[in-house]
């Protein structure tokens, strides 16, 4: 649990559903790659992903090496405009980010 | 399009945070992390980890798209979404990659099934999402084209 | 004197033998590494133009390696890859020079 | 002296009347250079050439691709490949490049161990000044480009430079190219050095190097639109726009300079080290060819 992982969220309500976005500082090694000296770059990729709102996670994701380097996912819950959700998130080194966002 | 910098502003300003704070996670709502199926290397191992040997049925309501040829295999934009009723996940498979389970994405009651997610393709393949409601499984595919670029754009 | 001369003769031709061939290696040697110079002295020169190819440094570079190894006709035929290359590199600049205004929009 | 430098002030002036252009340019002349009579008449004479070869260029253009507005070009080869331009609208919806001009915005606001920090020198940069570089600096006689200018920023309040291409640097310049979106390039070329500049990015250009015998112009000019194996090759005009980028390549923000250096590899020849002063002059001569469209970076592309 050393080093945060950076999360950025933007939540837009509209006809009482969240639209959801988000995109994650991470590299997403897949363990297959290979550095300029040709030393295989160890597996490092985020594992899952919990958004929580009004104490519920009403979403969540499993992540496997095959998602793109700074992932980017959207979602959509039923919710209001500003109301505050929580993003948390994990990756392969135990390491860990959290955000909190107000939906528009 | 144009992107311009006072709708770029807004988006920065008003739309997001970025307060990223270390934190624990004092509560696993959901399954663990499926070891075992994201490390499958065929996709048939990767399906059978995940769900068992149970059927998966073709299904015209789930709604993949995918490009037909992607621009670059290291980031393809894929969308997800369905109309079966109390779907709780919608999983992404890339037949031909490296290991085939990309993502697993579970919905809670008040979610709504649809998703955008970016995803690797080391070559052509097809990009199956499976759909998982009411303990039954969905599925549809299409064929996306990885190509080998030349200058790049 | 007679043997002594048989000696030599003898001694002459041992030497002849076994030096045959490392004469005729350490001629052809000196000839691919003459060329790998004049090669690697117009890569130079083509560097300072702005015009060196990437592929030139790796066939110099091969054109070494295979001379180390022993593979003679090999280092031969990539120096003078190398050769031919660098001096194209040369020429490509002169062209340029006095030509490039002609595709200028 | 005096009336000799006036009757040439008269003269070039009706000939920088024949086109708007060069009248605008007279007009930014006058306020800059109104203490430089050498400077003067330089100023009319390069940049009525320039501009005229700005015309030729982005006239070419619009030509081959009746169907693309002009202030489309800036968003490269999306402006013309329908395919790609989907893909790209999907990336553009969160763009990568955000997480970097968060991260820019931090940086820029960091203060140097003087109490000085990077406003100080760039006192524009909430108007936006991406827009204005690279500028040919008269006192160096040399192309300073937006990523040295961060530089010669950091070296006057005593502080170490950045690695070019580091995370630092292309965060820092994509948070001042994302603060300038919508400002219209309209770099002058005002002397003879600069016009020197200028025509060395433009030699450039127009050079075919490596072992494919390839020059930019041969792409980007020749056979723009067509697939060059499964690309499309984008049109040579609004290149610099966009800059710095975010290339799914490479996974990270770059500037014009590491894409050059991509470029000449491609072509097989031996690239250039960044911010030289070959590729300066070349991001130089690209940028004045890209007068009149809007800065639209940090942008995306594959």
């Amino acid at each position: 649990m050393s080093k945060s992982i950076k999360i950025k969220v933007k939540a837009r309500e509209k006809n009482g559903i969240v639209q959801a976005k988000l995109l994650v500082k991470h590299p997403m090694e897949s363990g297959l790659r290979k550095d300029k000296n040709g030393e295989t770059i160890p597996i490092h990729h985020l594992t899952q992903l919990y958004a929580e709102y009004q104490g519920n996670t009403v979403f969540q994701a499993d992540f496997g090496p095959g998602v793109a380097k700074d992932p980017f996912l959207a979602f959509a819950f039923k919710g209001k405009s500003g109301d505050e959700f929580l993003v948390k998130a994990v990756d392969t080194k135990q390491q860990t980010g959290e955000v909190k966002a107000v939906v528009k | 399009m144009k992107l311009t910098r006072r709708n770029f502003i807004v988006d920065l300003l008003k739309g997001s945070s970025f307060i990223a704070l270390a934190t624990s996670f004092p509560t696993m709502a959901f399954a663990k992390w499926n070891e075992k199926a994201f490390k499958a290397k065929q996709l048939k191992q990767a399906l059978e980890s995940k769900y068992g040997k149970q059927q998966i049925v073709d299904s015209g309501d789930i709604l993949l798209k995918a490009p037909t040829i992607a621009e670059n295999g290291a980031v393809v934009p894929i969308r997800v979404s369905t109309n079966i009723a109390n779907t709780n996940n919608i999983s992404l498979f890339v037949k031909d990659n490296p290991t085939p389970l990309i993502a697993s994405l579970n919905f809670g009651e008040t979610s709504i099934p649809e998703i955008q997610i970016r995803i690797r393709m080391a070559k052509t393949s097809e990009v199956i999402a499976i759909v998982e409601a009411d303990g039954k499984l969905y599925q549809t595919k299409q064929l996306v084209k990885v190509t080998i670029g030349g200058c790049g754009g | 004197m007679k043997p002594i001369q048989t000696l030599t003769f003898f001694a002459l031709v041992f030497l002849a033998l076994v030096l045959a061939p490392s004469k005729s290696y350490s001629e052809n040697s000196s000839d691919i590494i003459k060329t790998i110079s004049q090669a690697e002295n117009l890569r130079l020169e083509a560097s300072k133009l702005g015009f060196e190819w990437t592929t030139t440094r790796i066939l110099l570079a091969d054109a070494q390696k295979a001379l180390k190894a022993g593979n003679k006709e090999k280092a031969n035929q990539l120096a003078k890859r190398a050769f031919n290359e660098a001096e194209s590199a040369i020429k490509q600049a002169k062209f340029a020079q006095q030509h490039w205004n002609k595709s200028a929009l | 002296m005096r009336s000799k430098a006036k009757a040439l002030t008269i003269s070039l002036a009706i000939i920088s009347s024949i086109s708007l252009q060069s009248v605008l340019a007279n007009e930014t002349w006058k306020k800059q250079n109104s203490h430089s009579r050498v400077a003067k008449t330089d100023n009319l004479n390069y940049s009525q050439i320039v501009n005229e070869d700005v015309t030729r260029f982005q006239n070419f253009f619009v030509k081959k691709f009746p169907n693309v507005e002009f202030e489309e070009f800036n968003n490269g080869v999306y402006a013309i490949d329908s395919e790609s331009r989907e893909q790209w609208i999907e990336m553009e919806d969160f763009p990568p490049y955000e997480l970097a001009v968060d991260e820019g915005k931090i940086l820029f606001e960091q203060k140097f161990d003087n109490g000085k920090s990077y406003a100080d020198c760039f006192p524009d940069f909430k108007k936006g000044v991406r827009q204005n570089y690279p500028r040919f600096d008269q006192k160096t006689n040399q192309v300073v480009t937006l990523e040295l200018a961060i530089n010669q920023c950091r070296e006057a309040n005593n502080t170490a430079p950045l690695a070019y291409e580091s995370e630092e640097i292309t965060s820092i310049s994509g948070y001042l190219a994302f603060l300038s979106r919508g400002n219209k390039f309209n770099l002058q070329v005002n002397s003879i050095n600069a016009y020197n500049a200028y025509l060395a990015g433009k030699r450039f250009y127009y050079s075919k190097r490596g072992q494919l015998n390839f020059a930019c112009s041969d792409c980007h000019i020749k056979i723009t639109g067509t697939k060059l194996r499964a690309d499309t090759v984008s049109p040579g005009l609004g290149h610099p726009t966009g800059m710095p980028v975010y290339r799914s390549k490479w996974g990270e923000l770059g500037s014009i300079g590491r894409r050059y250096q991509e470029c000449n590899k491609n072509v097989r020849a031996v690239p250039f080290d960044l911010q030289s002063e070959v590729y300066r002059n070349l991001e130089y001569f690209q940028t004045i060819m890209s007068n009149g469209l809007e800065v639209n970076g940090p942008s995306s592309r594959k």
